[in-house]
C-alpha cells in the first residue's frame, strides 16, 4: 500500500478526522477559556459536530463499499450509522449545553471526551477487522466510563461510573477472550472470514457439535457477552439502570442512544456475514432470540414499577435492545430473506430470495434509526422537565402536562412511538422488524415481540397519565427561571416532527434502508 | 296502477290505516298548543270517524255487495275476485310476478282458498320495506271477509271509545296524550288487521303491545300502573319471542313471510308437489306442528290464555276506556284473529292444543270471576274466559263460530267495560262491595249493562247466544265418537255458560241492586253525561240486535256463514283430511235446550245465593273454604311463576309455603328477580373472572416485576455474578440447541 | 512442534481465575487485577494462535494493543476508584449501592 | 382493479379535513373557547356535508368499491394510499360524520382543556373515517391505531372518577387486539406474493387472492393451519373492538367513565369498527375458514355461539346494573351480539341484518348515551334507584327517551328491529338452536329497559327533580336528528338496505349464496 492509496483512503475518513479535530478544538478552547465559560466550548463542539454531520451527508452517496487500510469498509451501512451517530451526538451536545447539571465551570473537557467517544463509535461501525473493532469499542467504552463519572462531586455519578467500569471490564474482557478463540478458529481477524467459520462450525444440522464447534460456541457466547453488555441486553444489562440513573442525563442519553446504536452497528457487522443465501445458523439464531425475548420481557416488566424516569427509560432501553436483537436473530436464522417459511407454493428460489423484501439487518438498521429519534426525544423532554420543574420521578410529573403542553405533548408522541403505535417512526420500525422475523419462521418471536409492546404500554403511559390525566392543580413543581425551556422544547419539537414525519412519509426511508446491503 | 281505481277498497283501506296515524302525529306534535291541550279529542274523533266510515264502505263493498252478487256459492268466487290481473303499470314497488303465481296457484288446485280476497299487491299497491335478496318484505293490504268485518268492529268500538273518553278523561292533565295513544293504538290494530305479511303482522303486534303498555301505565304516578304495564309487556314479550321463532321457522320452511305466498307454498305441500326442508331431522308433520305451536305462543300471550293470562287482570290499572277498547274488544282478540288468519297452517295436533288451552282458560278464568270483588277485574276474567271460548272454538274446527264470537264479544264486552267505567266515574271506586243500589241513579248504565250481561251469558236472542251455541255445537261434533277427553271442551263450554251467568248476575247485583253499602259514594253517584251513555246505547243495541240475526243486508245470510274457513292445508298435507260432520238442526236445538237449562241453573244458584240468601254467599265461602281461597288467589298463577322461576329446586315446597300468604307481586317481578339474580351472577362473573383474568395478569406482571427488580440489588458483585451465570446459561442453551 | 494446547489451557485458566477474582474480591484493586488477568488471558491466546497459524503478525499486534488498552483502562479505573474512595471512604466495590432497586 | 379515480378526492377530503381543524385549533389561543368550539363544529361539519354529498354521488346499483383515490405511498413494499367505499363502508362513513358533528355540540359545555378536547375529537374523526375508507391494510392499520391515543386522553382527562383506570384499560385491550392484527397483516403481506413486487397490502387484491385459496396452502404452525391463525388473530383484534365476550370488560368501564360525547362516539362508531373489520377482513379474505363449500365451519359456528353469548350475557348483566350508563353500555354488548350472529349466518339476510344493526345501533345507542348525559347534567348522578317520576317532570325528555329505549329494545317500526330480526332470520338458516337461545336475550333486553323506564320515568313525582328544566334547545337539537333517524329507518329500512345490497350480495356470494 503506497502513500497515494493512504491519502486516498484518508480522504474517505473525513468525518472521523473532523470529529477528532473537534475534540482537540474543544480541549484547546477549554484551555483558552481557562475552564470558565464552558458554553463556548460547547458551542464550538456543536459546530464541529454539525460540520461532521454535513460531511457525512455529503459523502453519503459516495460510499461504494471500498475497503480502507485493509481494515475498514466505506459502505452505505457505515455511512448510515455514522449519520446516526453524528446526529445523535449533535443532539446530545446541545442537550448538554442546556442541561442544568453541566452549567458550571470546569467541565470543558466533557465535550472533548464526548466527541472522542463518538469517534470510537464511528470506527466501530465501519471496521471489519476484529482488532480495530476492539480498539474502537474500547475507545468508546473508556470515554464512557469517564463521562458517566463526570460529575465528580455527585456521589451517584461516581458510583455509576465505577459500576460501569467494572462491569465493562469483565464483559469486554470476556469478549476479547472470545475474540482470541475466534481468531484461533478462523485464523484471521477479518470479520467475513470469521463469520464463514462460525457458519460452518455452527451449522446446527442436528448432528451436534464437534469439539471445534463447542469451542466456537463458547467463543461466540463470550463475544455476545461483550456485545450484550454494550447494548444492555439481558443478562448483561445490570449496569445500565444504575448507570443511567447515576450519570448526568445528557451522558445517559449518549449511552442509551448513540452508544447503543453504534453497538448495534457493530453487532450487525459482526453477524452480518453469517447468513449466506438461505444458509445461516439456527442455534445461534435461537440463542440470540432467547436473549432478545428475555431482554424485552425483563426490561418491560422491570420498568413497570419504576419511579425514576431515567431508570424507567433505562429499562425501556433494555427492552428495545431485545427488539433489536430479535431482528439480529432474524438476520442469522437460516432461510431465504423475506421468504415465507414453508411457503413453497410460489416456487421460491435463491433468485426470488434476493429480490425478496427486507432482511433482518436492514430492519435492525432502520429500527436503530427510529430508536435514535424517539429516545433522543424522550430524553430531551426528561431533561426539560428536570431542568424546568426539577421533576425526576413519575409522580413528580403530575399535572405538568398542563403547565408545559408542548414539551409534554411531544413526550406523549415519543412514548407512542416507543410503544410502536402509528403514525410514528416507532411503529414503522416494529413493522420492519416483524417482517424478517416472520418470514424467517420465528413466529413465536414475532408474537412475543408484539405482546411485549402491550406490556410496555403500561409504563410508558404511566408517564402520560401523570402528565395529563392528573389535574393542573396537582402539579407541585413550579417552573424555574433560566431553565432553557424554550431551547430544549425546540429540540423536542424538531425530534417529534421527525418521529411523525418518518412515521408517515415512509417511502424515502424504505428506499434508503433497502439500498443498504446487510 | 289500479290500486286507486274506483270500486276497489284500496283508497279506503289506506285511509283507515293512515288517518289514525295522522291523528297521532297531529296530537304528538302540537301537544303544546292550547287547542290540542284542551280540544285534543277533535282531530282523533274526526280521523277515527272517517276510518269507521271507510270501514263500513269496505264492508259494504266486500261483504254485502259481493255476496249479493255472488249468492251462488263460495267455490266459484275466487276466479272472479282475481279476474282482473294487475296490468303492467305497476310501479317499482309492485311485486312483479307474484300475482301471476297466485292466479296460477289459485286456478290450479282444489285447495285454492275459495273465499273472497282482495290484495293490494294484485293491483300494484305495495310498499317495499326491505329487500335483502333473500327476504323481500312488501307491505301490502289484504282484505277478505274476516278482515273487513274485523275492520268494522275495531273502528266502531274505537270510535265509541274515543267518544266516551272525551267525557271520561275530561280534565286529565294528559288529555291530549291519551287521545294520541288511542290513535296510535288504532293505527297499529288496523295495521295488524290489514297487513298481508306475517312479519309485518308481528310488527303491528308488538306495536299494539307498546300502546297497551303506555295506556296501562297512563297514570304512571300511581303505584300499580307502571308495574302492571311492565308485566303486560313482559308477558307478551315471552309470547312474542315464541311468535318470532315461529316466523323464523316458517321462513326457513317456505322462504317467505308473505301470507298468500305461504298459502300457496302450503298448497304445494298439501298437493305433494313440494316438500318442507327438514330441521333437526323432524318430519314435516312435527315441523309444522312445532311451527304452529311457536306461532301460537304469540296469541297465547296476547289473548291472555292460561298460563300467560296473568297480565290481563293487572292491566285493568289503565283507564277504563282503554280496558274496553284494548283489553276487551280489540287487542286481546287480535290473538284470535291471528289464529284465524293463518288457520290453514295449523295441524290437527296444534289445533287440539289450542282447543285445550282455550278450554282451560275458559274454565279457570270463569271461576275466578265468581269471587272477585273488583268490578273491572271480574270483567277482565270474563274476557279471559270468553277468549278461551274463542280459542276453544278455533281449536275444535269452529272457525266461523270462534271468529263470530270475537265480533259479538267485542260489542257486549266493550259495553260492559264502558258501563263499568260509567259506574266508576260516578262512584269513584272499583270495589263492588262499596256499590249497590245504583239502578235508580244510573238507569241508562244499568239497562245497557244488563243487556250486555245477558248477551255475554248467552241468553237466547241476545247476540252471545248465537255465537256460543255455534261453539258448543262444533265442540260436540269434534268430541263425539272420540274419547271422553275430547268431549271436555264441549262440556266445559256448556257448563261455563252457567258460571258466566252466575258471576255476571253477581256483578249486576252487587252494583245495581240492593241497598247502597257506601252511602257517601252513593250520594254522589249520578248518571253519566251523553258522551258516555251514547256509546253504551249503541253497543247495547248491537248486543241485542246482533249481527247474528239473519238480516237482509247480507243477502239473507247470517254473518258467520260468510266467514267460511279456509281449506285445512296442514291437515291435508298430513293426510288428516277428515271433514267433521256439520251440526244438524236437531243438535242445534239440543244445544239450545241444554244451554238454557244450564243458564237456568246458573240463575237459580244466583237467585238463591244473592236474592233469597239461602244460603248466602258467606255460607258457600265457608263450605268451600279451600277452593274459595284458591280461586280468590287466582289459582296462584302469579305465585307459581315466582316460585318456579325463583326457586327452581324446591318449587313444590315453596308453593305450599305461600298458600296462605296474600296475593303477592306480579309474576314478571318474579321473573325480573330471577333475571336480576342471574344478571348479578353474570356481573359478578364479569368482575371476578373476566376482569379478574385481566387484573390477575396485571397483578401477576406486577408481582413478577417486583421479583425481577430484586435482582437489581445495587451490589456490583451480584451483577457480575449474575452476568457470569448468564453467560454460562447461554452457553448451555447453545450447546443444548446444537 | 508448538504447544498450542498448553498455551490455550493456561489462557483459559487465567480467564477463569480472572473472572473468579472479579466476582469474589471486594477490594477494587483486586477486581481490577482480575480484569487484567482476563485481558492477559486473551493476549496469551492471541500470541499462541498467531504462532500456531505461522507466526502471524495480526495476532501479535492484537496482543500488544490489549496491553496498551489495559493500561488505558487501568488509568481511568484508578481515577474512578479514587473518586469512590473520596465519596465512600473505602475501596470496597460492593459498598456503593445507592443505585439499584 | 381500481377503475376510475375520483377526481374530486372526496373521500380524502372527508377523512383528512378534520386535520385542518386540528391545525386551526392548535393556533387558536387557549382562552378563546367559543372560537375553538365553533372551529370544531365547522370542521366536523365539513365532513358531514361531504359525506352527504358522497351519499348522493354513490352509485347504489354497483357492488364494488367506488370513489377511489389512489397513489403510491411506499413503493418498496407496495404500500398504497388507496381509499374507496362500497355499500358496507359508505353508510358507516355517513354515520361517523353525523355522530361526530353532534358530538361536538353535545360537548359544548366542556370547560376543562377545551383546546385539547376538540383537537383530540377531530383527530378521532380522522382515524375512524380513515378506517372505513381504507382499502390498503397498512393504511387501515395506521388509521386504526390513530384512534387509540385521542380516545385514551378523551376518556382519561375528561372522564369520570375512575377515568384513569378506564382509559388505560381501553388502551390496553385495543392495543392487544391490534398488535395481533399487526402480526396477521405482516404475515398476509409476506404470503401474498413470492417477490417483493408481487406482495401487496391492497385489501382488494388480498381478498381476491384469499378467495382464490392463496392462504389455504400455508404452513402448519403449532398444529393449526396458517390461515386459521391469521383468521384468529384478525378476529381477536376485531372482537375486542366489538366487543365480544370475554373481551368486553373494557367497554362498561370506558363508557361509564367517558364524557357523554365520547360515550356516544364509542358506542356509536368505535364498536362498529369491529363488525366492519370482520366483514372486510375475515369474511372477505378468508371465506373458506368460515364456509367449507357446503355449510358453516366450526369457526362460523363458534362466532355465532359467541354472538348468542353476547346477546344473552350482555342482557343479563345489563339487568343487574344500577347505573343507567352502565346499563346502556351492557345493552350495547347485547346488541352487538346480533351483529356477530348475522355475520356468522353468511347469507344475505344475516349480513344485511348485521349491517343494519351496525348503523341503527349507532343511532340508538348514541341517543341513549346523550339522554343519560342530559339527566346526568341535571342530577349529577345516574343511579336508577334514585330517580323516579321523570316522565312528569320532563315530558319532552321522557318522550325522546322512550323513543330511544324502544328503538334499542328492538320494537318493530323503529330502526332497531330490522337489524335484530334479519340477523336472527339469517342465522336461523344455519344455527337454529343458537338462535333459539338468543331469543332469551330479546326478552331480557326488554326486561331491563322496561325496568329502567319504570324506575326512572314512572312512579310518583319526586320533589328533588321538580326544578329540573326540560330539554334545552341545544339538547333538543342534538337528540332530534337521532330520533328522526330511529323512526325513519324503522319505517323505511330500504333506505339503508338498498344502499348496501349490492355489496352484501357480493359478500354473501362467497358463501354459496346466489343472488
Amino acid at each position: 500500500m503506497n502513500l497515494k492509496d493512504y491519502v486516498q483512503d484518508l480522504s474517505r475518513l473525513w468525518p472521523e478526522i473532523i470529529l477528532s479535530v473537534t475534540a482537540l478544538l474543544a480541549l484547546v478552547c477549554d484551555l483558552l477559556m481557562k475552564g470558565k465559560e464552558t458554553r463556548v466550548t460547547g458551542w464550538v463542539t456543536a459546530i464541529g459536530v454539525l460540520f461532521t454531520l454535513g460531511w457525512v451527508c455529503r459523502d453519503f452517496g459516495d460510499a461504494d463499499g471500498t475497503r480502507m487500510f485493509g481494515m475498514m469498509v466505506n459502505d452505505r451501512f457505515a455511512m448510515f450509522f455514522k449519520l446516526l451517530i453524528t446526529s445523535g451526538l449533535l443532539v446530545v451536545t446541545l442537550l448538554s449545553l442546556f442541561f442544568r447539571g453541566l452549567q458550571k465551570d470546569g467541565v470543558g473537557e466533557y465535550y472533548s471526551i464526548l466527541v472522542i467517544a463518538a469517534v470510537g463509535a464511528c470506527f466501530m461501525v465501519s471496521t471489519d477487522n476484529l482488532l480495530l473493532l476492539f480498539l474502537a469499542l474500547e475507545t468508546l467504552s473508556i470515554s464512557s466510563y469517564a463521562l458517566a463519572g463526570f460529575l465528580k462531586r455527585d456521589l451517584r455519578s461516581a458510583e455509576a461510573s465505577m459500576k460501569y467500569l467494572v462491569f465493562g471490564a469483565l464483559s469486554s474482557g470476556a469478549m476479547v477472550y472470545g475474540f482470541s478463540l475466534l481468531y484461533g478458529f478462523a485464523g484471521s481477524l477479518e470479520l467475513p472470514q470469521i463469520a464463514a467459520t462460525v457458519r460452518t462450525l455452527l451449522h446446527g444440522s442436528g448432528h451436534g457439535l464437534d469439539a471445534a464447534g463447542i469451542g466456537c460456541a463458547v467463543a461466540v457466547v463470550l463475544s455476545l457477552a461483550g456485545f450484550g453488555y454494550k447494548v444492555a441486553a439481558f443478562p448483561f444489562h445490570f449496569w445500565s439502570p444504575d448507570v443511567y440513573e447515576g450519570a448526568p442525563t445528557p451522558v445517559t442519553t449518549f449511552l442509551a442512544v448513540v452508544s447503543k446504536v453504534a453497538s448495534f452497528g457493530m453487532i450487525l457487522r459482526f453477524f452480518g456475514g453469517i447468513p449466506h443465501g438461505a444458509e445461516g445458523s439456527a442455534p445461534l439464531a435461537t440463542v440470540i432470540a432467547a436473549i432478545a425475548v428475555c431482554s424485552m420481557t425483563f426490561g418491560n416488566l422491570a420498568a413497570m414499577l419504576q419511579e425514576n424516569t431515567k431508570r424507567l427509560l433505562a429499562y425501556s432501553s433494555i427492552a428495545h435492545s431485545g427488539y433489536l436483537l430479535a431482528g439480529v436473530a432474524a438476520l442469522v436464522a437460516p432461510g431465504a430473506a423475506g421468504a415465507v417459511a414453508g411457503g413453497d407454493a410460489h416456487g421460491h428460489g435463491v433468485a426470488a430470495a434476493l429480490s425478496a423484501g427486507l432482511s433482518g439487518g436492514q430492519a435492525v438498521t432502520f429500527y436503530a434509526a427510529a430508536y435514535l429519534l424517539m429516545n433522543l426525544g424522550a430524553f430531551a423532554v426528561v431533561i426539560y422537565l428536570s431542568n424546568r420543574f426539577g421533576a425526576e420521578t413519575v409522580s413528580g410529573l403530575a399535572g405538568l402536562g398542563w403547565k408545559a403542553p408542548i414539551a409534554c405533548g411531544t413526550l406523549v408522541l415519543f412514548l407512542l412511538s416507543l410503544t410502536g403505535i402509528p403514525p410514528t417512526v416507532g411503529f414503522v420500525g416494529k413493522w420492519y422488524l416483524l417482517q424478517p422475523i416472520w418470514s424467517k419462521g420465528l413466529h413465536w418471536l414475532a408474537v412475543a415481540l408484539v405482546l411485549n409492546s402491550i406490556v410496555s404500554l403500561f409504563y410508558y403511559f404511566r408517564l402520560a397519565r401523570s402528565l395529563f390525566l392528573k389535574g393542573e392543580a396537582e402539579a407541585l413543581a413550579s417552573p424555574r427561571k433560566n431553565a432553557f425551556g424554550a431551547e430544549i422544547a425546540t429540540i423536542a419539537v424538531a425530534l417529534a416532527v421527525g418521529t411523525v414525519w418518518f412515521g408517515v412519509s415512509l417511502s424515502w426511508l424504505a428506499d434508503l434502508v433497502l439500498s443498504i446491503r446487510i | 296502477m289500479d290500486f286507486f281505481d274506483d270500486g276497489t277498497p284500496g283508497w279506503y283501506a289506506l285511509a283507515i290505516l293512515l288517518l289514525p296515524l295522522a291523528g297521532f302525529c297531529f296530537n304528538a306534535f302540537t301537544y303544546r298548543t292550547e287547542f290540542t291541550r284542551k280540544r285534543g279529542h277533535i282531530v282523533p274523533l274526526l280521523t277515527i270517524g272517517t276510518a269507521l266510515f271507510c270501514a263500513l264502505s269496505i264492508f259494504k263493498h266486500s261483504v254485502i255487495d259481493y255476496d249479493a252478487d255472488h249468492a251462488g256459492g263460495h267455490g266459484t268466487h275466487a276466479a272472479a275476485a282475481h279476474g282482473a290481473p294487475a296490468d303492467g303499470s305497476a310501479d317499482e314497488h309492485a311485486s312483479g310476478g307474484a300475482d301471476g303465481e297466485h292466479g296460477a296457484a289459485r286456478a290450479a288446485g282444489s285447495l285454492a282458498d275459495p273465499r273472497w280476497r282482495w290484495s293490494s299487491k294484485d293491483h300494484g299497491g305495495s310498499y317495499r320495506l326491505i329487500d335483502t335478496g333473500a327476504l323481500r318484505l312488501d307491505a301490502g293490504i289484504a282484505i277478505d271477509h274476516l278482515t273487513a268485518t274485523m275492520l268494522v268492529v275495531v273502528t266502531l268500538v274505537a270510535f265509541l271509545v274515543h267518544l266516551y273518553s272525551t267525557s271520561y278523561m275530561h280534565g286529565d292533565k294528559r288529555y291530549s296524550r291519551f287521545f294520541a295513544f288511542l290513535q296510535l293504538f288504532s293505527f297499529s290494530m288496523l295495521g295488524l288487521i290489514l297487513t298481508d305479511n306475517l312479519l309485518l303482522l308481528f310488527c303491528f303486534w308488538e306495536l299494539v303491545g307498546l300502546c297497551s303498555y303506555f295506556l296501562i301505565g297512563f297514570w304512571f304516578e300511581n303505584e300499580d300502573p307502571p308495574k302492571a304495564s311492565m308485566k303486560a309487556f313482559m308477558t307478551n314479550r315471552f309470547g312474542d319471542a315464541g311468535f318470532l321463532v315461529g316466523i323464523l321457522l316458517v321462513y326457513r320452511m317456505f322462504g317467505t313471510t308473505d301470507l298468500s305466498e305461504i298459502y300457496s307454498k302450503m298448497q304445494a305441500v298439501a298437493e305433494g308437489s313440494a316438500a318442507v326442508p327438514s330441521l333437526f331431522g323432524w318430519e314435516t308433520g312435527t315441523l309444522l306442528t312445532v311451527a304452529g305451536l311457536c306461532l301460537f305462543m304469540g296469541p297465547m300471550a296476547k289473548s291472555a290464555q292460561v298460563p300467560m293470562h296473568i297480565w290481563l287482570p293487572d292491566a285493568m290499572a289503565g283507564p277504563t276506556p282503554v280496558s274496553a277498547l284494548i283489553h276487551a274488544a280489540t287487542m286481546v282478540a287480535a290473538g284470535v284473529y291471528m289464529v284465524g288468519r293463518i288457520y290453514f297452517f295449523f295441524t290437527p295436533d296444534c289445533l287440539a292444543f289450542i282447543a285445550g288451552i282455550g278450554t282451560v282458560t275458559a274454565l279457570l278464568a270463569a271461576t275466578i270471576g265468581l269471587v272477585h270483588n273488583n268490578i273491572k277485574k271480574v270483567l277482565a276474567y270474563s274476557t279471559c274466559s270468553q277468549l278461551g271460548y274463542m280459542m276453544l272454538s278455533l281449536g275444535v274446527g269452529g272457525y266461523s263460530a270462534g271468529l263470530f264470537h270475537l265480533y259479538t264479544h267485542a260489542f257486549f264486552k266493550a259495553c260492559l267495560f264502558l258501563g263499568a267505567g260509567s259506574v266508576i266515574h260516578s262512584v269513584h271506586t272499583e270495589d263492588m262491595r262499596e256499590m249497590g243500589g245504583l239502578k235508580e241513579k244510573m238507569p241508562v248504565t244499568y239497562r245497557t249493562m244488563l243487556i250486555a250481561t245477558l248477551a255475554l251469558a248467552g241468553v237466547p236472542f241476545f247476540s252471545g247466544a248465537f255465537s256460543k251455541e255455534m261453539i258448543v255445537e262444533h265442540a260436540l261434533v269434534w268430541g263425539f265418537g272420540a274419547n271422553v277427553a275430547k268431549l271436555l271442551p264441549a262440556l266445559i263450554a256448556i257448563g261455563g255458560g252457567g258460571l258466566t251467568f252466575f258471576y255476571m248476575m253477581r256483578l249486576i247485583n252487587l252494583t245495581f241492586f240492593g241497598q247502597p253499602r257506601d252511602h257517601h259514594k252513593f250520594d254522589h253517584a249520578h248518571e253519566s253525561p251523553p258522551a258516555m251513555t251514547i256509546p253504551l246505547l249503541v253497543l247495547a243495541f248491537l248486543s241485542l240486535f246482533s249481527v247474528g240475526w239473519p238480516i237482509p243486508l247480507f243477502g239473507g245470510k247470517k254473518l258467520p256463514e260468510l266467514l267460511a274457513p279456509p281449506p285445512a292445508l296442514a291437515s291435508i298435507a298430513l293426510g288428516h283430511d277428515e271433514h267433521h260432520g256439520h251440526a244438524g238442526f236437531a243438535l242445534a236445538f239440543a244445544v239450545l235446550v241444554i244451554s238454557c237449562a244450564v243458564l237456568w241453573v246458573g240463575y237459580v244458584l244466583y237467585k238463591r245465593t244473592y236474592k233469597e240468601r239461602r244460603p248466602g254467599p258467606e255460607v258457600w265461602v265457608a263450605r268451600f273454604g279451600g277452593l274459595y281461597t284458591t280461586v280468590t288467589n287466582l289459582y296462584y298463577f302469579d305465585e307459581f311463576y315466582r316460585a318456579t322461576v325463583v326457586r327452581l329446586g324446591n318449587a313444590t315446597a315453596r308453593v305450599l309455603a305461600i298458600v296462605d300468604s296474600k296475593v303477592l307481586d306480579a309474576a314478571v317481578n318474579g321473573v325480573g328477580a330471577v333475571g336480576q339474580l342471574v344478571g348479578k351472577a353474570f356481573a359478578l362473573f364479569d368482575r371476578l373472572v373476566v376482569d379478574g383474568l385481566v387484573n390477575l395478569w396485571w397483578h401477576l406482571s406486577h408481582a413478577i416485576s417486583k421479583k425481577l427488580r430484586r435482582i437489581q440489588t445495587g451490589n456490583l458483585q451480584d451483577y457480575l455474578a449474575f452476568a457470569v451465570g448468564g453467560m454460562a446459561l447461554v452457553t448451555l442453551l447453545f450447546l443444548f440447541l446444537a | 512442534m508448538d504447544h498450542l494446547a498448553g498455551y490455550v489451557f493456561i489462557g483459559a485458566a487465567m480467564f477463569v481465575l480472572g473472572v473468579f477474582t472479579m466476582v469474589t474480591r471486594r477490594n477494587a484493586i483486586y477486581v481490577l487485577m482480575g480484569a487484567e488477568l482476563i485481558l492477559n488471558a486473551a493476549a496469551l491466546n492471541f500470541v499462541a494462535f498467531a504462532r500456531h497459524l505461522g507466526n502471524r503478525l495480526d495476532g501479535q499486534m492484537f496482543a500488544i494493543f490489549i496491553v496498551i488498552l489495559a493500561a488505558a483502562e487501568a488509568a481511568v479505573a484508578l481515577g474512578i476508584v479514587l473518586q469512590i474512595h473520596h465519596h465512600f471512604p473505602s475501596i470496597d466495590v460492593s459498598k456503593p449501592d445507592r443505585l439499584g432497586d | 382493479m381500481i377503475s376510475t379515480i375520483d377526481s374530486t378526492h372526496l373521500l380524502t377530503w372527508i377523512t383528512l379535513s378534520p386535520l385542518l381543524g386540528v391545525l386551526a385549533i392548535l393556533f387558536t389561543p387557549r382562552d378563546k373557547a367559543d372560537v375553538i368550539k365553533t372551529l370544531a363544529a365547522a370542521f366536523t361539519g365539513i365532513p358531514l356535508v361531504l359525506a352527504v354529498w358522497m351519499y348522493v354521488k354513490f352509485d347504489q346499483s354497483l357492488p364494488g368499491y367506488q370513489l377511489f383515490d389512489d397513489f403510491a405511498w411506499v413503493e418498496a413494499f407496495n404500500i398504497r394510499y388507496t381509499v374507496g367505499v362500497d355499500g358496507l363502508s359508505s353508510p358507516l362513513v355517513l354515520l361517523t360524520s353525523i355522530l361526530m358533528f353532534f358530538a361536538v355540540f353535545s360537548s359544548w359545555n366542556t370547560e376543562k382543556g377545551v383546546k385539547g378536547y376538540f383537537m383530540l375529537l377531530l383527530l378521532l374523526e380522522v382515524g375512524v373515517n380513515g378506517v372505513f375508507v381504507s382499502l390498503d391494510f397498512f393504511l387501515f392499520y395506521v388509521y386504526w391505531e390513530l384512534m387509540l391515543l385521542p380516545m385514551y386522553f378523551l376518556i382519561g382527562i375528561w372522564g369520570g372518577p375512575r377515568r384513569e383506570y378506564a382509559a388505560i384499560k381501553f388502551f390496553l385491550y385495543t392495543l392487544a387486539g391490534s398488535v395481533l392484527m399487526l402480526v396477521a397483516m405482516i404475515a398476509m403481506y409476506l404470503h401474498s406474493g413470492a417477490t417483493a413486487a408481487e406482495r401487496t397490502f391492497s385489501l382488494i387484491t388480498l381478498a381476491q387472492r384469499g378467495q382464490d385459496g392463496l392462504f389455504a396452502n400455508g404452513p402448519m404452525l403449532f398444529g393449526m393451519e396458517f390461515r386459521h391463525w391469521l383468521f384468529l388473530f384478525l378476529f381477536i383484534g376485531f372482537a375486542i373492538k366489538i366487543p365480544v365476550f370475554p373481551f368486553h370488560t373494557w367497554l362498561p368501564d370506558a363508557h361509564v367513565e367517558a364524557p357523554t360525547a365520547i360515550s356516544v362516539v364509542l358506542a356509536g362508531i368505535l364498536l362498529k369498527l369491529g363488525g366492519y373489520g370482520l366483514m372486510r377482513m375475515n369474511m372477505s379474505i378468508f371465506p373458506d375458514v368460515m364456509w367449507d363449500g357446503s355449510g358453516p365451519t366450526a369457526w362460523a359456528t363458534g362466532i355465532a355461539f359467541l354472538g348468542m353469548v353476547n346477546c344473552v350475557y350482555g342482557a343479563f348483566v345489563a339487568m343487574a346494573q344500577t347505573d343507567m350508563k352502565k346499563l346502556v353500555a351492557y345493552s350495547s354488548v347485547a346488541h352487538m351480539g346480533f351483529v356477530l350472529l348475522g355475520l356468522a349466518a353468511m347469507n344475505q339476510n344475516g349480513i344485511a341484518g348485521a349491517n343494519l344493526q351496525l348503523f341503527n345501533h349507532g343511532t340508538s345507542s348514541a341517543m341513549l348515551f346523550l339522554l343519560v348525559g342530559v339527566i346526568y347534567d341535571r342530577a349529577h348522578h345516574r343511579e336508577i334507584a334514585r330517580f323516579g317520576g321523570l316522565a312528569s317532570h320532563l315530558p319532552m325528555y321522557a318522550s325522546l327517551a322512550f323513543l330511544g329505549i324502544f328503538t334499542s329494545l328492538g320494537l318493530p317500526g323503529l330502526a332497531g328491529f330490522w337489524g335484530e330480526a334479519l340477523s336472527l332470520i339469517g342465522a336461523y338458516q344455519h344455527f337454529p338452536k343458537i338462535v333459539l337461545a338468543s331469543t332469551i336475550g330479546l326478552i331480557v333486553t326488554a326486561a331491563f329497559f322496561l325496568m329502567m323506564i319504570r324506575k326512572v320515568f314512572f312512579g310518583p313525582k319526586k320533589e328533588i327533580y321538580a326544578g329540573y328544566p326540560d330539554l334545552t334547545l341545544r339538547e333538543w337539537a342534538c337528540l332530534t336528528p337521532f330520533g328522526v333517524l330511529c323512526i325513519l329507518l324503522g319505517v323505511a329500512p330500504f333506505l339503508l338496505s338498498d344502499w348496501m345490497k349490492p355489496s352484501i350480495d357480493a359478500l354473501a356470494s362467497l358463501f354459496g349464496v346466489k343472488s
